[in-house]
């Protein structure tokens, strides 16, 4: 039965998506009403699945000999997946006010973009729940093919830019990703994913080297969806996509999911035993931590505001991939602890700055000289995202900061140390990028008086709100959460 | 030895240096005629080869003369038959490839084949 | 100990109260109902005073807050909101120069803030536990091994917290921030801001490394380098400088360092000196500040030479001005002369290379070039000459209670001179 | 005495010359429908043949009643009758999906003419895979060729002629290098029936004399061969017979002709030479190293194009590496990799060139991508296709192509010497194809920003005025996400033929 709504859960949203595109419906309402309903009954049906889960793998079909595309929920699945289908019905929600202005009465487009949201969903669904390494590649390249004709969206000429980048450097890393995958076709005695590693020491003896020489390879290949240094250019250039596009799939979802996909890698597949302690760790920590730096470095340098917060998030998902890198529970556990925070509080950032786009026009952080006064309610969830960001405690982001600082002091090693030194300059470069927005918001040089109010409506306000809570309760009381993540990197869950 | 074992092959020998002979002409001639020449030389190699095959001292050709029908009179016919056959193709293969080369004449009055394709190039399509 | 929220195992909000959160807490009460008072007055015809005095509250509470902190999560994070809520304050003109000030001071003080945040997450790993208790909780076992590895974070704490301090070179923030930000907002900065890091390097050193720790490695060696160089330098700097409020804020560059260099001596007898200092400092510095805004005010220029005679408009204020620069410079009976007298005395009792006669050589030199910044002012303001005529100096109306916040201050800095022991008891 | 399905081979080759020879008294649309109709039954029995053989196994038929060593044999297995099948239906589909270009490019007097080329080819490439007999294997190699060049040639323009041209020289090279191989084979061994060859080779190299000529006559069968299909070095004349040529004759071309030799190469190593001799004849890495340069060489010459059927003429040189590379890894992996790659390529490529052919029909038949912008909102169901088409290529999941690279990977794996360049190249290739036919399909599916209102030939074609069209892009789309998802049945009737041969 409950195999049965896994299929449901993943299927929904991913052929609900088609059918929204294809059927002649106009009015926008049922768009909304229709994408809206898919995605919370999806979300509803995720959340049962992860409170309980069923016990054993469902088999879609058997693709060639053993290979097969099955699903099932460890605690990996549950951390992704309930990361997920918690934000994106809010993130519908904020959309459907965004595209108001974006898609200007163009109904086709609007269907394509809420049809290819939705279709998203059930991808990243089915990635966060996929059972083994093929299920996983799969509907990893598919990820790749749906969210294409999101960013192509405005098919301005900069977007089709954007787009061929973007799928030149995803089909490329999955390329590589792939190799890894054959390996372990060869060497592993499975290719289910469980914590450990599945590789079959006897076989490989002799022959460890090759495979991490395919592991880095594979690293980075999934890196690239996670933006890892040499191949994260693709990012700050996919914002030319409507923002809910920006910042749930470029913010959590998409470039998650390449996080997501190293961990499954590192701990799940190829296991840090053979990894752990030789260059098949360092090589790639070496990469993790000089993004870090350069992520901040680079949002420091740029004015364009959604381009800014797209290296943020660069430099954020190496906070993820450092500390998985480390290679112990501890850092596994940092590893989920910032990747579900750091989504709530980027996703938050975007958000608002979708607000300042369609509701003043304004793209650069030169523009927003006083809009503390114009968008009050705005620039507040603004503020509390930019300290969670820079990490001020008591807010969220002072706890995966926390814990990931934990586990590469625990680790007691020189990357360790370095990375957390990376860590906290990037805190400090977040500081000042973040907070020169703030600053320019709350003390304009020039005092302007009867500043008109132009606050979004509910639709957007709602998740904003959300968020904020999230991250302030997150902040406040995360102790179950973290010795949940515990429990799923120490294989409990 | 070696210089020995190819004197007493010699008539092989030969044949395998028309061969190339032929080949390298079709291969690398310009002017299309001597293309095709090159071809029936290459296909004329194949021919002295198979013949040579065939042939077998002392004994005549498999034809019944003379009312001599024990078989090891006579040369092993099977390669005659190849050749024969080899002969039709050859012949039917130059026919298309002098149409062609016709064609192509009426069309650009040469015969060299770069001249062609670059007039091909700059004419466009 | 009173904990009010456990944000994890280790992370928790708690406070309690001990002789330096005491000295903290005089420090705060006075110099914000002081100052608070005065900005009545001073901020009359400024804009956006709701915020003014909202984020003043704010940043009372943190600092209160602050000084009763019982653990270092809990220090760090009224640190950090002490930092937030203060840039405000300096930011308030929202003159292009503000802005810059601030957001230097803001930035300056987060890189304290996260080199303190390493030191912090070490010591997680090698204390006992995060506690303020007198004389360190270092698990010594865990750290046998790892000593490079604690001292580094030690030291760096002291870095960051000394950014705050206005140690050298993480000093030049304060330069630009006290001037530009409105006066009360400089007296309460200089005052007591720049002592939370002196707070915090003493919860450091004393309360979780503890000083048996140091004492004797290069870190105590470093530290005390740096300190005796920012000691001669701000005062130097100070002696050159023409415009008051800069000249003032280099001066509380280098009476903080007066603080740093009691805790480095590491003797009873100079923490004490350590701790009149603190409350000497805060009580004339801020009182100085306050009077440096009104001396701006009348004379409507920020520098120094166009401060001659205004002592003949203004005795009293003038008066106020040369108590507090006595005590500036240590000389009987105000509370700066005690506790450099502590300070001295400390620094010879210690034993450290050449530190007794080192130490209290550069503590005279600086109080030769205090005297040599301050005094001017007020002799000039007292004795302009002959070819002086008053044009630039018009008399305006100064309400009661502004003179009483200042007199109250100044009075505050004779008293601890005269009966130190109120603030500081024998005990720790 | 034999079963009735056993004259199948037979009827089918000769059917096919039959129907030639009549076709040249009818008038066009008549040879049509022969047309049709024989390719029909020939896939019809070539599917009884494979059935048969898959109950009571592989057949040998004996023409005439002239027994081995001297008369001439045809043989049936699988893998033969699987091929026949698949060949044939690719032929239709490929007609089909050509029709209306036909009609326009071909002057009516040539029609039926062009029906009759069609119909050699195929008795030729069902002679080349059916046929036990090297010789007949040669003879039906030249039929080939030469239907093959009039295929080219048919339509009358200069560049067809001269590529038709260049293609006749090349292949002529190719054969004559072959026949020479097949003599020497002869003069080795004295004979010329393939299962009599191979005793006789086994019984040499156990001898271990005459190891050079054998080595050299193995060398001039693949080399000739290997220039038939267009491996690497030798593939200059290929972008412009299948660039130029009508459309169905450049699907034929890429997806039959040069199939048929590598599965003549592939039946010899197995029946002729023996696998193990090959196996570890160094001949083998020269091939992989000519078929990795042509996967990247391939790929990059057709990154460089800016005319899409000439782009996509590129990428089969790189799609005829990879099979190259399979047999070249000289494993059973590596040959079952191989022989799905000839089918899946089949598949993907004649469906790319008829749904290219629709996409330049819809913008004025210019075949520039700056032309083509937006041309998938003009002819829905190609750009479908072409994009289809372009996923499977570039090696998506649920498409023929994933298959096909997880195929050549795996068979890599296990060839401990060749597997990290194997994964390198392929890997790099992947990225490479991703690079060209992604940036096509964007272009292709990006609007055009009224550049094209008022232009003639810019039009948009509706589904209704190509029914047969868009019935074949929809069963190439079919047969790819088929040959995708179900790959686990075809496989192990590809590894039963391979073990059938041997």
């Amino acid at each position: 039965m409950s195999g049965f709504l896994i299929l449901l859960t993943i299927f929904l949203p991913l052929f609900g998506g088609f059918a929204i595109v294809l059927t002649p419906i106009k009015s926008r309402k049922a768009v909304l009403g229709l994408s809206l309903s898919i995605t919370v009954i999806a979300a509803v049906l995720a959340w049962i699945l992860i409170l309980n889960p069923p016990a054993n793998p469902v088999i879609l079909f058997r693709f060639i000999d053993r290979f097969s595309i099955a699903f099932k929920i460890d605690g990996m699945s549950k951390v992704f997946a309930g990361l997920i289908s918690s934000l994106w019905p809010f993130a519908v929600l904020y959309s459907f006010e965004y595209m108001e202005h974006e898609a200007n009465e163009n109904t086709l487009k609007e269907k394509t973009f809420f049809g290819g949201y939705v279709v998203t969903f059930g991808v990243t669904l089915a990635i966060s729940m996929s059972a083994n390494m093929l299920t996983m590649y799969c509907f990893y390249e598919m990820l790749t093919l749906v969210t294409i004709p999101l960013i192509l969206f405005t098919m301005s000429r900069e977007a089709i830019r954007a787009t061929r980048l973007y799928i030149i450097y995803s089909l490329g890393g999955a390329a590589f990703a792939f190799i890894a995958f054959i390996f372990l076709t060869a060497y592993a005695t499975t290719i289910d994913f469980s914590l450990g590693g599945v590789l079959n020491l006897e076989k490989i003896a002799g022959r460890e080297d090759v495979l991490r020489v395919v592991y880095i390879l594979a690293f980075f290949g999934f890196g690239v969806k996670a933006a890892i240094f040499p191949v994260c250019s693709w990012l700050p250039k996919a914002g030319v996509a409507p923002t809910p596009v920006t910042a749930l799939l470029h913010a959590v979802a998409v470039v998650k999911s390449g996080a997501f996909a190293i961990i499954r890698l590192t701990y799940y597949s190829f296991g840090v035993r053979i990894l752990k302690g030789n260059f098949a760790q360092y090589i790639p920590m070496a990469f993790a931590i000089f993004t870090i730096v350069y992520g901040c470095s680079m949002a420091v340098k740029e004015r364009h505001i959604k381009r800014r917060f797209a290296y943020s998030t660069i430099s954020n998902l190496s906070y993820v991939l450092f500390a998985a890198l480390l290679m112990t529970p501890l850092g596994m556990t940092g590893a989920l602890t910032h990747m579900v925070f750091h989504g709530v509080m980027k996703i938050a950032s975007f958000f608002c700055a979708g607000a300042v786009i369609v509701k003043a026009h304004k793209t650069y952080v030169y523009e927003l000289e006083g809009f503390g006064k114009k968008m009050p309610k705005t620039f507040f969830v603004m503020s509390v995202s930019a300290l969670a960001l820079m990490g001020v405690p008591g807010l969220c982001g002072f706890i995966s900061k926390w814990q990931i600082a934990k586990a590469s002091i625990d680790s007691a090693s020189i990357g360790g140390y370095v990375g957390l030194a990376a860590l906290l300059i990037s805190a400090l470069l977040t500081a000042i990028y973040m907070l020169q927005i703030l600053i320019r918001a709350y003390f304009p040089t020039e005092q302007e008086t009867n500043v008109e109010k132009c606050d979004p409506s509910f639709r957007m306000l709602v998740p904003l709100y959300a968020f904020t809570i999230a991250m302030v309760v997150l902040g406040a009381y995360s102790t179950p959460l973290i010795s949940f993540f515990e429990k799923v990197a120490g294989g409990m869950m | 030895m070696f210089g020995e074992n190819l004197l007493n092959n010699y008539a092989e020998a030969v044949s395998m240096i028309i061969f190339a002979i032929g080949f390298t002409n079709l291969l690398l001639h310009k002017n299309l005629i001597k293309k095709i020449i090159g071809l029936n030389i290459m296909d004329t190699a194949v021919y002295l080869f198979l013949a040579l095959k065939g042939y077998i001292k002392g004994r005549t050709a498999p034809i019944i003369s003379n009312g001599v029908i024990e078989a090891d009179k006579y040369i092993n016919p099977i390669p005659s038959g190849l050749v024969l056959t080899g002969i039709v193709v050859s012949v039917s293969v130059t026919a298309l490839m002098l149409a062609l080369t016709i064609r192509l004449y009426k069309r650009y009055h040469t015969l060299d084949l770069d001249e062609i394709s670059f007039r091909l190039r700059k004419e466009g399509r | 100990m009173i904990t009010l929220w456990k944000f994890n195992d280790v992370l928790s909000l708690s406070y309690k109260i001990d002789s330096v959160s005491i000295v903290f807490l005089i420090a705060i009460v006075t110099l914000f109902a002081c100052s608070g008072v005065y900005s009545i007055y001073y901020m009359k015809e400024k804009e956006n005073l709701r915020r003014y005095y909202i984020v003043y509250m704010l940043l009372f509470f943190v600092l209160c807050a602050m000084s009763c902190a019982g653990n270092l999560f809990t220090f760090y994070l009224n640190y950090e909101l002490m930092t937030l809520t203060s840039a405000p304050l300096v930011m308030h003109e929202q003159t292009i120069e503000a802005r810059l000030a601030g957001f230097k001071y803001l930035i300056y003080s987060l890189m304290g803030a996260y080199c303190v945040l390493f030191g912090f997450y070490t010591l997680n790993k090698y204390c006992v536990s995060l506690d303020f208790t007198y004389g360190g909780t270092l698990n010594m076992a865990a750290v046998s091994n790892h000593k490079g590895l604690v001292l580094t974070a030690v030291f760096l704490m002291i870095l960051g917290f000394g950014v705050k301090a206005g140690m050298w070179p993480f000093h030049s923030w304060l330069t630009s921030a006290h001037p530009i930000a409105v006066s009360p907002a400089s007296a309460v900065l200089s005052g007591v801001i720049v002592k939370a890091g002196a707070v915090g390097i003493i919860r450091v050193v004393f309360y979780l490394a503890g000083k048996d720790f140091i004492e004797g490695t290069w870190v105590k060696m470093a530290w005390m380098v740096l300190i005796l160089l920012t000691i001669l330098m701000g005062s130097t700097l100070a002696f050159f400088e023409p415009v008051l409020k800069k000249r003032l804020a280099y001066s509380t560059i280098s009476q903080v360092s007066y603080i740093l260099f009691g805790l480095v001596t590491m003797t009873d007898v100079a923490y004490k000196g350590a701790m009149l200092q603190f409350i000497a400092h805060a009580f004339a510095k801020c009182a100085l500040f306050l009077m440096a805004g009104l001396m701006i005010k009348i004379s409507g220029s920020v520098y120094v030479k166009d401060l001659k005679g205004i002592g003949r408009k203004y005795p009293l204020l003038l008066w106020c001005f040369a108590i507090c620069s006595l005590s500036m410079i240590g000389i009987p009976p105000t509370g700066g002369f005690i506790a450099k007298w502590y300070l001295i005395e400390g620094s010879l009792n210690s034993n450290y290379y050449n530190f007794p006669w080192s130490g209290p050589m550069f503590l005279l030199l600086s109080a030769l070039l205090t005297a040599g910044y301050l005094l001017p002012i007020v002799l000039r303001g007292f004795f302009p000459g002959e070819e002086f005529e008053d044009n630039n100096i018009e008399k305006i109306k100064i309400p009661a209670y502004v003179y009483a916040s200042i007199i109250v201050l100044t009075v505050m800095a004779v008293i601890v001179g005269i009966c130190p022991g109120i603030f500081v008891g024998g005990e720790m | 005495m034999r079963d009735f399905v056993q004259n199948f081979p037979l009827f089918s080759i000769v059917g096919c010359l039959l129907s030639s020879s009549t076709s040249s008294l009818l008038k066009g649309r008549a040879a049509k429908w022969v047309n049709t109709i024989l390719i029909m039954c020939v896939g019809a029995m070539s599917l009884c043949v494979m059935i048969y053989c898959l109950k009571n196994g592989p057949f040998v038929y004996i023409m005439g009643h002239v027994p081995a060593p001297w008369g001439n044999e045809v043989r049936g297995g699988v893998l033969e009758g699987g091929m026949g099948l698949f060949f044939s239906s690719i032929m239709l589909l490929s007609m089909m999906g050509g029709r209306k270009k036909i009609l326009e490019e071909i002057e009516d007097t040539k029609q039926n003419l062009y029906y009759i080329l069609v119909n050699l080819m195929l008795c030729s490439l069902i002679a080349l895979v059916y046929t036990n007999d090297l010789f007949t294997a040669y003879v039906f190699v030249e039929i080939n060729t030469i239907s093959a060049c009039g295929l080219i040639a048919i339509r009358q323009i200069g560049r067809t002629i001269e590529a038709a041209v260049r293609y006749m020289i090349m292949s002529l090279l190719g054969s004559g290098l072959f026949l020479v191989g097949v003599c020497m084979l002869y003069d080795l061994t004295g004979h010329l029936l393939m299962s009599n060859i191979k005793e006789s080779v086994a019984l040499l190299s156990a001898s271990g004399e005459f190891r050079e000529p054998l080595l050299i006559t193995i060398a001039f069968i693949t080399m000739g061969l290997a220039i038939k299909s267009a491996l690497f070095p030798f593939h200059a004349w290929l972008p412009d017979a299948y660039g130029y040529s009508t459309i169905s004759s450049a699907a034929i071309l890429s997806s039959l002709v040069s199939k048929g030799y590598i599965f003549l190469l592939i039946k010899i190593i197995y029946r002729v030479i023996g696998f193990d001799i090959v196996h570890d004849s160094l001949l083998l890495n020269v091939v992989f190293g000519f078929s990795a340069l042509g996967i990247i060489f391939g790929s990059v010459s057709a990154m460089k194009e800016d005319d899409i059927r000439r782009m996509v003429s590129y990428s089969s040189v790189a799609q005829i590496g990879y099979i190259y590379l399979g047999i070249s890894l000289g494993t059973k992996e590596g040959m079952v990799a191989a022989v799905f790659q000839i089918l899946a390529h089949a598949a993907t490529k004649s469906m790319l060139f008829i749904s290219a052919i629709g996409l330049t029909d819809a913008s004025n038949t210019s075949r520039k991508f700056t032309d083509l912008t937006g041309s998938a909102y003009r002819n829905k169901i190609a750009g479908m296709g072409f994009a289809a088409g372009a996923l499977s290529m570039v090696g998506i999941p649920l498409f023929s192509g994933f298959i096909s690279k997880l195929l050549f990977m795996r068979a890599a794996v296990n060839n401990y010497g060749k597997m990290m360049p194997t994964m390198i190249v392929l890997a790099i290739s992947t990225i490479l194809n991703a690079i060209y036919f992604m940036k096509t399909v964007v272009r292709i599916y990006s609007p055009e920003r009224n550049l094209y209102e008022g232009r003639e030939g810019f039009v948009k074609i509706h589904t209704k005025d190509q029914v047969f069209y868009t019935i074949t892009v929809i069963i190439f789309i079919a047969l790819n996400v088929a040959l995708g998802l179900c790959s686990d049945p075809i496989l192990d009737l590809i590894s039963k033929g391979l073990d059938m041969f041997a």
